[in-house]
């Protein structure tokens, strides 16, 4: 199985993550007040709906010039943390992504990570969107020789139980390390966040 | 428990700015910007910080963060004239920094001391 | 030799009061706030930060001094976006007492490198 | 020779430093300037301004009542470090003022010098108004038991050669501080206010 490698499917995969933002702005807006600004969920809904308005009025069509305008567009538009952090993982993705295979798609994965890690220095147990994250690239490159679909399945799998992870971390990066020992006991709104963008992908991959 | 914030500083605006980013993160801490002068020029006005101080100490008693030295020593002669001096702590932190560190420990629950404490302690790698 | 300065912050009051605070004692030096997002929500926006270090830097280059942790990320890659990314430097340091050392470096001829250090030095004290 | 000891003669002597001030309003700003925010001279001016405001709409009748009026107004309305600093001093002397004769006008001027430093924790050397004021009260306690014309004299005359000492200083305190060697070569505005404001007292006394 091979997913659809046009510009075209990885705008309709993005449209499909502006939605699942839109539907969990509130549930992210309450994670992220708990132990940060509550601006999250408004966040990312915000540099969603802007990146919506991006593809409709460009005409980028290969999947790099599509993912680079989303990462343009995100650094531009969110406000946030998540904004530079999640910019820099489109726009290393972008980069590494030349043909559409199950290894292609966890290269792609990695540099996104890679990406996250240059530009917040967090690291696995900090409690942050890398917790999700690195799990989620370790599980894709195990898989790697399979389907886009099963890459794909792997990454948001591991992602879930990553972002759950983070409930008893103490936060050291990001605005929850003011919080202390006080932001133990609390989901973190950027590693549900990049759980729910990895989800989104398998479904589109299925869909495709 | 809520301790209280004010932000001393020579400007309207960054008093405000202050305020509203440490606000952010602590909806229930009552923190009042003192900033600038009557007239609108920059400079600290006593009365002003001494009104913020009252409202800012809601019982428990309130931090005072300032931006440069003068506005320290005004902040001092506001804690002196404060109904009760011991309810008052003048907090020697980056002004920003700190302001957002003694917002959340107070929004936090934490007592004068530890909001102070929490104000002057170098902030976590962000 | 006049370095720029630019203000990175979540807020637009907050840079703006920086800004009018650093350049009280530096008259000749470039300062520009860019704080707050476009619908005034705060947070932080890339293309005024991006634009505000093209107007900072004159030729002499600026230094760029951020409120918080994710205005950070925003200044670096604002950085690495400018015409010379070798003419920018982003200081880790206390926001307003930062401000104020640079504007002041940056009145008195010092260099980037020069204007950046006195930026991430210590404050005197007051 | 005694001088004047009424409330009436001591807002008298304050107005006269309210005219002096104003007189000097630009050069002070000058000085300011140059190794500060160029504000030192509006600050003064506006705060005995509303000095004589308050002068002229009160019933104050003891030098006293008069000084601690003084001193709350300057706090309030300079806005700059030499209001809560000569405030201060204001108020010091004001408690400390019970008998007009020269012993008593030098052991209010060491208590208006011990207010200042401390609120203000400079010493001499720093390049700050102690400068001006720490020379102007040890000569003022050698001279104590002659006239109060005697003591002021001696007080404003060390006090301008104190801030004149100031001109090679480095800054350690105040505002001056940020310039470090570069505040070298100026002379520093708050304390040639202070050998103002005493030189404007010397006159006071011999026209009383
Ligand atoms: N340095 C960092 N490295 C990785 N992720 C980070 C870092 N700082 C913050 N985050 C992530 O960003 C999320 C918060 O995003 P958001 O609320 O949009 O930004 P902000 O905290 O600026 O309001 C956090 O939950 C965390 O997952
Ligand atoms: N800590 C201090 N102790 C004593 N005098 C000081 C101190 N800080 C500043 N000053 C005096 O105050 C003067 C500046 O006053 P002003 O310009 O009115 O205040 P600002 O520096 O806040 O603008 C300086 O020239 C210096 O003499
Ligand atoms: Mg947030
Ligand atoms: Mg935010
Ligand atoms: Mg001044
Ligand atoms: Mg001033």
């Amino acid at each position: 199985m091979t997913m659809g490698c046009s510009g075209t499917d990885v705008a309709s995969a993005v449209r499909a993550m502006a939605t699942v933002v839109a539907a969990h702005r509130d549930e992210l807006v309450e994670l992220d007040r708990a132990i940060g600004d509550g601006d999250h969920g408004e966040n990312l809904k915000r540099g969603f709906e802007a990146v919506v308005s991006a593809l409709d009025s460009s005409e980028v069509d290969t999947p790099t010039a599509v993912l680079k305008l989303v990462a343009k567009t995100l650094i531009s538009k969110v406000g946030g943390a998540s904004g530079p952090l999640l910019g820099t993982a489109f726009l290393r993705a972008a980069t590494s992504l030349e043909e559409v295979d199950g290894a292609s798609v966890a290269a792609a994965l990695r540099a996104a990570l890679d990406g996250v890690v240059a530009r917040g220095k967090a690291e696995v147990g900090d409690k942050t969107m890398v917790d999700a994250l690195r799990p989620a690239v370790d599980a894709a490159e195990a898989v790697k020789d399979k389907s886009v679909a099963e890459v794909l399945a792997a990454a948001a799998t591991a992602a879930e139980a990553g972002a759950e992870s983070t409930i008893p971390l103490v936060a050291r990066k990001g605005r929850a390390s003011y919080l202390g020992e006080r932001s133990a006991g609390h989901l973190d709104p950027g590693a549900r966040s990049t759980s729910l963008l990895l989800r989104s992908l398998v479904d589109s991959a299925a869909a495709s | 428990m809520t301790v209280g914030i004010v932000i001393v500083s020579h400007s309207v605006k960054l008093a405000e700015g202050v305020a509203e980013l440490a606000g952010q993160m602590a909806p229930n801490v009552t923190i009042r910007a003192a900033g600038g002068m009557d007239d609108g020029s920059l400079g600290t006005d006593f009365d002003r910080v001494c009104t913020a101080l009252e409202q800012a100490d809601t019982g428990d008693g309130a931090v005072l963060l300032y931006d440069l030295g003068s506005a320290r020593m005004i902040a001092d002669l506001a804690v002196e004239a404060h109904a009760n001096p011991l309810h008052a702590v003048v907090v020697d932190a980056p002004v920003v920094e700190g302001a957002v560190a003694a917002a959340v420990a107070a929004q936090g629950g934490g007592d004068l001391a530890g909001v102070a404490r929490a104000a002057g302690e170098r902030p976590p790698e962000f």
